[in-house]
């Protein structure tokens, strides 16, 4: 059974490591702050200025001053730091942020990434995902395996314009988790009971497949 | 030395049509609410504005934006306004639009007296288009300018005489860029404290970069997203 | 995450012979007192430093090149050492001197992820030898790579367990900068308070940019030019 | 008669405007804070972290932490403000500071200064001297108008090695205040007493005298 968005995001939170700095793009990653194993210490980075981003504040206890790059209100948590654009966009290129978790509309199997326009339709800009994307070591994309249409988004390459070239590592899907080298997507779970044949059929882009493939557990 | 300003129709009064304007902000969150309405009621034309955001249809940039005082917009993200979309669409508004990151540094860039400077955002997509690539360490990184701008409206929480800043919370983003960044800023400030009242450690801006300051009024600080939990 | 080490000796133990280490500090204010004691008591030689200043014969940078710890300095002003220039003259140790501005400029490009930086500081004298020159508007500029330390030491004020640091009036200088741009950036405060006891708006280096941190003791803070005026 | 250090600094002061910020070099440099015109608000910048920099510290109240760019102790002011040594030299870079005043050992007839380096000489580095005469939009040379063996230090040419070209636009010494303009020293003070001869014979460089040159009043 394909996994929802919230196994998704648990799925990626196994990911995390005590210590890490993590950026959490919209959607799907936000959500894997609600997953991050007890007593493991990650802090959150929110690039409009905030390591040590906490969770939406209690009724009536919101603050106009206080939000997330999703323009969400939020809290700050014991250890908090507050920073400027620039030296929160600097910590992000100086790969300080130890993992960039984002959603995407196509991957390509190099690693490219789109998740910005489309052309035709109005564009709202690409915020700061070209900057995350050209700098994280570490970048998991969370996403659909294929689209509305039913069409795959993981392609030997992208067709939209690109966020950026050769930088997402990993991808979790509601059907696979996959790592991107050497031009392929490397297939590494399956989600519970979807076939590799289905996998296969839903991935454009080339898949290499070795052994087993282990299922999740949830 | 002379800052101080009562209001913003005054230290905003010389600013001329045709104006390079950065407004400091991220989402409505930060934004110089005062300046911007003096800029609505003085009806300042023709801006080229240089915003994270360009607001929201009745708040923000979007007032400039109805009433047509914007020629062009340099963002990084301009969702959340359909004013401003049927002015792109129709061709009566100018928008360039750079990574986040890229205009956070294109800010500093100006302030620190860098002409350009280089990064990795946007390499290899449409937004390298024109733009020098330069390799170092094996990395690909494109060549950025800084801004240069004739005014900075920028917002803090407290500020003195002699144009000190301190910021609050996440509503210091690109604030404290722009006040570096633009050959006159003006500042307003939800509290204007006599000189001596801040502690030189806790500045955020230091006055050398501030012209202008003053104390702003009625802030609405309208929330964007309105996110809360139960209790 | 475990940041926190007891002493100067564990955080610095694993400090190999042959490192790019900078010190922060402006002369002997706001010096890594005790992890340069750590590093004397280690005996860790063949370092590369980089710090503004190399000390005083019998204190900071100069107690290292006393025990002849250090291969190379790279500094923007080294006066007021006896045994430093005993052993520059005897070719014993190498020194760059770079302007001031752009030691501290590399060292934010580093903790800004920008591989080079683009100042005029130097253009048209010796330090310009071999670099490369680029005009921009007019004006030309030396192009100047970030620096790439393997260890960062950093004094700060005050500094919560996460790595939070906060500065004291000019003992700041270089040294949130260092912290930024370092490999592995080991901060030394006098008060270690617990996490959520620092502003997070008076925050000057977030906690992401410092590996390990402990307590300093016995802080000297010696003063290099007294000067004073009677009451 | 030849000015001494003190009128030298004194007649520095009256290129002061109210709202200026200066940076204020070692030496002769340092004597022009005492003659800010009572009323005009000067801030001083020290170029190691701060705005604001006030005079020293009275006997028993000297503070390690707070120190000018010649390590001296000193006091802050009402409205100082502290920042690290990248925004310090930033905001020189920028063109902020209004003003410069830094010693020299030559200056030529183009605005050339050295000041930092004799060669044979243990050299001990430039410290902020070239960020600050390479971004200053107004530099002012305090200096002797001969060294010690009475050789002219207004040149055609530097023999030092440069701290900056270009980029001096003014200079008072003892005997006269003379601007760079067109290649040339432009007599436009003489010190009270000092003839025009005396500037003209101690100055090597390419020296320009137009019409009656006023003495200064002290």
């Amino acid at each position: 059974m394909a996994l929802d968005k919230f196994q998704i995001a648990q799925r990626i939170a196994r990911e995390l490591q005590d210590g890490f700095y993590v950026n959490l793009g919209i959607g799907i990653p936000t959500l894997v702050a609600n997953y991050i194993p007890e007593g493991m210490e990650v802090v959150l980075q929110s690039e409009n200025g905030l390591l040590g981003m906490g969770p939406f504040p209690e009724e009536g206890k919101e603050d106009a001053d206080l939000i997330n790059a999703g323009k969400q209100t939020i809290t700050t948590l014991p250890g908090s730091a507050f920073f400027d654009s620039a030296m929160s966009f600097g910590m992000i290129r100086s790969g300080k942020i130890n993992l960039t978790v984002l959603g995407a509309m196509e991957v390509s199997q190099d690693g490219d990434i789109a998740n910005w326009k489309i052309p035709g339709k109005m564009v709202k800009g690409m915020g700061g995902a070209m900057d995350l994307v050209a700098s994280a070591k570490n970048i998991i994309v969370a996403m659909m395996h294929t689209n509305p249409k039913g069409e795959s988004k993981l392609l030997p390459e992208c067709s939209l314009p690109l966020t950026g070239k050769r930088c997402v590592k990993k991808i979790v899907t509601e059907l696979a988790v996959l790592e991107i080298k050497d031009g392929a997507f490397h297939l590494l779970e399956r989600a519970p009971g979807v076939s590799v044949e289905e996998i296969k059929e839903k991935t454009a882009g080339k898949l290499t497949v070795e052994g087993q493939i282990p299922e999740m557990i949830f | 030395m002379k800052k101080i300003f009562d209001n913003a129709e005054q230290a905003l009064a010389d600013i001329p049509d045709g104006s390079t304007i950065m407004l400091g902000g991220f989402g409505l969150c930060g934004i110089p609410e005062n300046g911007i309405a003096a800029l609505v009621k003085k009806g300042t034309k023709e801006l080229t504005c240089i915003s994270n955001n360009a607001g929201v249809d009745d708040f923000g940039i979007g007032l400039l934006l109805k009433q047509h005082q914007v020629k062009k917009m340099i963002s990084s993200y301009v969702g959340e306004n359909a004013e401003f979309e049927r002015q792109l669409l129709s061709g009566e508004l100018e928008v360039e639009l750079i990574p986040q990151g890229t205009l956070a540094t294109r800010c500093m860039a100006a302030g620190y007296g860098m002409p350009a400077i280089f990064t990795p955002a946007g390499v290899g997509t449409e937004v390298a288009e024109g733009k020098e690539v330069r390799n170092f360490n094996g990395k690909d990184y494109l060549l950025e300018y800084a801004f240069d701008a004739d005014f900075a409206l920028v917002k803090a929480w407290k500020g003195d005489t002699q144009g000190n800043l301190i910021f609050k919370d996440t509503a210091r983003n690109f604030n404290p860029l722009m006040a570096m960044a633009a050959k006159i800023t003006i500042a307003e400030v939800e509290e204007l404290v006599p000189v001596g009242e801040l502690d030189p450690n806790q500045v955020h801006t230091a006055g050398v970069y501030v012209q202008r300051i003053f104390e702003g009024k009625n802030y609405e600080k309208r929330i964007e997203q309105l996110t809360v939990r139960k209790k």
